[in-house]
């Protein structure tokens, strides 16, 4: 049953020491909630992108928020490098589990299928699968003869997904349109919160054409409002990114001093938003 | 990098392109996406191209795996990889320079080079900046190998290297890249003094002929209209605001 | 692209001896087009009902058109068993290739993914797994030292999938609302072939709440228009089951003969519906 | 059957359902799905119950495999199977009778059982037709196992079987069922008689007690408003057309 909360309870409901999966900068991040994160100084995090991330895994890597890092890549887009990813992976700050886009998916599929592992063609003489010793190769069990190498992955299952849509309605099913990675993450992880734009009176299942954009609330452990809620990043359909305020980040993150003055600036303000939102909603 | 020297990197690449079915580009690839939508106006709607990240130009509903799946099928005929550092052997590097995992300078991470490259027919490495410490003699990580013992299922890989100062090949056979072509203003000697790693050449390789007439009315025309929606700082930044007339 | 056919000369892209995928009854069956091809006399045909199937199943096998059918059952549902299908293994007339649901998905979903196989739990101990000698065990290599032993399926690649749906646009992008049984089917296929109540002016992957239950026109091969194309079957949200004809065929295909006097009467008939249909529309 | 029977079933699997978290039913499965009804009831909307082929009943938007995923993720607690022939090892056969391929009479397929036995911890047996015809010594195809060695992943399994005779519960140590209760007008030998495995019972087996007042305005209200939306035709058979007061 999905539990309505608070942006500050649903971001206590992520354990130290998690793993916790966020999805890539194009699809549905939820910024307000990685704020609050923040600001409760979550630690330890064993953070997953799906498959890459941005601003998101900067800003908790930046904080300290995080021990690994498992990812196929981690950039601030158009902006260049993300500068607290790099700086911490250069000095040994954050361990890192290099991996590459398919394989995040694919490993995320085991989980939802319930299997150990996944097959995946590539990968082999890349250095990932040296740096990546749960990643094995056996010899194709399909193939007459054998002599066929493919590559398995194990299952990877998040104890928390988290993300941000656009809305739910009142029995917690959540919209989210064609982003199936998110729909993937959710059956993948232990336990899914999300945070949304709003909640909305009715039934998203009962109508045929919302069901297919549709995460039943089956799978969504806990819920919060948080107009705005991908900010400072856009929204498809709602807003657009605010290129001003992400260009400042990759400004001030480029040194550890900035990163605390971008901090410093932004964690409170970005509550009050949420919260000057949900009042105006009222 | 002039407008005429993006106009040729896209008439390069176009014609790598003539004849494919389906031709996929990754987000923030300006040029490639440029030379894939040339490659349809000149072919009558074929390939067909999926940009990703592209918003309205997106056809893909089943989520970050869909790409990686259609390569799987056999649905995707050519890709565009990158590198900090490309090898003679087309092996390549987007993790870092140095030791692994603390790199000395750390990039981003392989995205899905570590699989597209093995599944995708034709691979275009594309880089602009063509220097020793972009093509180097051996990757200090290999995110994605240029070639695979017969044993590893292998279906695609490198087909050619374009960077700002010339056109490689790649030889799967002899596993080295052949120089196809110079830009314009550019020599053999220089590219091989910015070039980390051997290849082969002819003594006096072929200039890389510059974009027709008509062609630059296709760059100018509806190439620069689906960039400006995609793309509008670099349409804008390269190509202008002229219109075809 | 897209092609554009009627519906005999989709029909007519359906080759003997082809593995043709079709879905469950509950899901957007293209009776329309199995009529079609009983007229045309396909033969030979490897029929894969994804996960099961009713009279569309019974009515190509009793008709001659199946050679080996691989299925997790085939039922005329609350009709009872499916008589020509039974009959059809009791006498050694089909090949059959007995599965389990999950089984079916999973074999398409490792063919969607281009990997070989697909591990799948369960199935130790049936003696699913004594008639299905394509399907293996293995080791878990995930397992700390072995000794966890795992079934792995074969990639299952339809040549052509085979469906029919609300609508299309006429770009060729199909929507599918939340049948996605439908779309790993036509990922997992070499060619994919649909039928459509009818196709709409405009773009149905620009709109995103649209775009969420859309299967793009690259997968789809072929289309053809066919009003009522699911009859005798239901459409979800368009129309219902005809139960009286239904009951009648169930009545009708007990026999061999009756299933005579029904395709008799029903093969030219139902291709005059669709016609008329059409005419219709214009 | 009679309404009182139907009604008695309903009441005893809906008892084997109280303090879990999700059910799920198959297709065409009225008195299990009503079951789950009650005891969602009993329960103030524990276990969620998700009925498939239901229609407006139905929360998956994954297609078909979203059930079986579900399953595999741990998030079903019982489901309910059947079959053409049980043995007293809970084996179960869907297939058929006499060989296989070429069946002596051939019924549908084995569905979903070759996994969701594994993988669903309390799977419920139920088939009303109690004879020696469907309850055999040894079934003559296993669609899926009553019992696995240590070394098979199996996490689920058979929790009981009950027929229109009586309530069998499924002691996995041992390999065999053993009677729980007869309903009200059936004896022991009765039961041994259209047994055709052997069992364990006690020599004055209890009586499936008949549902309580309360139980009978939950079925009659609740439960049959939703059995008359999925299952018009049962509901009006077995139900009449009574409302609650």
């Amino acid at each position: 049953m999905t539990e309505t909360l608070s942006l500050d309870r649903l971001a206590g409901r992520v354990a130290d020491g998690a793993m916790l999966a966020l999805p890539p900068d194009y699809s549905y991040v939820p910024m307000a909630a990685v704020y609050a994160l923040v600001r409760r100084g979550v630690r330890d995090l064993h953070l997953l992108t799906v498959p890459q991330a941005g601003i998101a895994a900067d800003l908790l890597i930046g904080a300290g928020c995080v021990a690994t890092v498992e990812t196929a890549a981690v950039s601030l887009g158009e902006l260049g490098n993300a500068p607290r990813f790099a700086a911490a992976v250069e000095g040994g700050d954050v361990a890192i589990r290099d991996s590459t886009c398919p394989a995040i998916h694919a490993a995320l599929q085991a989980a939802e299928k319930g299997v150990p592992f996944m097959p995946l063609r590539g990968l082999i003489g890349s250095d990932l699968l040296r740096v990546r010793p749960d990643w094995q190769v056996i010899d194709n069990p399909m193939a007459d003869g054998g002599g066929d190498p493919i590559v398995v992955l194990p299952a990877l299952r998040p104890d928390v997904a988290l993300f941000h849509a656009p809305y739910a309605d009142e029995h917690g099913n959540v919209w989210l349109g064609a982003r199936r990675e998110l729909v993937t993450m959710a059956h993948a992880a232990r336990e899914t919160l999300v945070t949304v734009e709003e909640v909305r009176p009715g039934g998203l299942l009962a109508d045929e054409t919302l069901a297919a954009g549709t995460l039943p609330a089956l799978y969504v452990a806990g819920l919060a409002e948080a107009p705005q809620g991908a900010w400072p990043l856009g929204l498809t359909g709602c807003y657009e990114p605010d290129r001003e305020h992400l260009a400042e980040y990759a400004r001030l993150a480029a040194s550890e001093e900035g990163f605390e003055e971008y901090c410093g600036e932004n964690l409170i303000a970005n509550e009050a938003n949420v919260m000057k939102g949900l009042r105006a909603a009222e | 990098m002039s407008p005429s020297k993006v106009a040729l990197l896209i008439d390069v690449i176009a014609g790598m392109l003539e004849g494919l079915g389906r031709v996929a580009v990754g987000a923030s690839s300006p040029i490639p996406a440029a030379a894939a939508w040339l490659a349809r106006e000149r072919g009558g709607g074929r390939p067909e191209v999926s940009v990703l990240g592209s918003g309205a130009h997106s056809d893909m509903t089943d989520g970050g795996r869909e790409l990686f799946d259609r390569a799987g099928q056999g649905r995707i005929d050519a890709f565009f990889l990158g590198g900090v550092q490309i090898d003679g052997s087309a092996n390549i590097n987007l993790i870092g320079t140095g030791p692994h995992p603390a790199a000395d300078k750390r990039f981003p991470g392989s995205y899905g080079s570590a699989y597209l490259y093995f599944v995708v027919p034709r691979v275009i490495l594309f880089r602009v900046e063509h220097t020793t410490r972009t093509l180097v003699e051996k990757v200090d990580f290999i995110s994605a190998p240029g070639t695979s013992p017969p044993e590893v299922y292998r279906p695609g890989g490198p087909h050619a290297l374009v960077t700002g100062r010339c056109v490689f090949r790649f030889d799967a056979a002899r596993g080295r890249f052949r120089l196809a072509s110079l830009h314009p203003g550019h020599s053999l000697d220089e590219v091989r003094d910015t070039t980390g790693f051997t290849f082969d050449a002819a003594d006096d390789p072929p200039v890389t002929p510059a974009p027709s007439a008509e062609t630059m009315a296709l760059i100018r025309g509806p190439v620069a209209a689906s960039l400006r929606e995609v793309y509008p700082r670099f349409a804008a930044r390269f190509l202008g605001n002229h219109r075809a007339v």
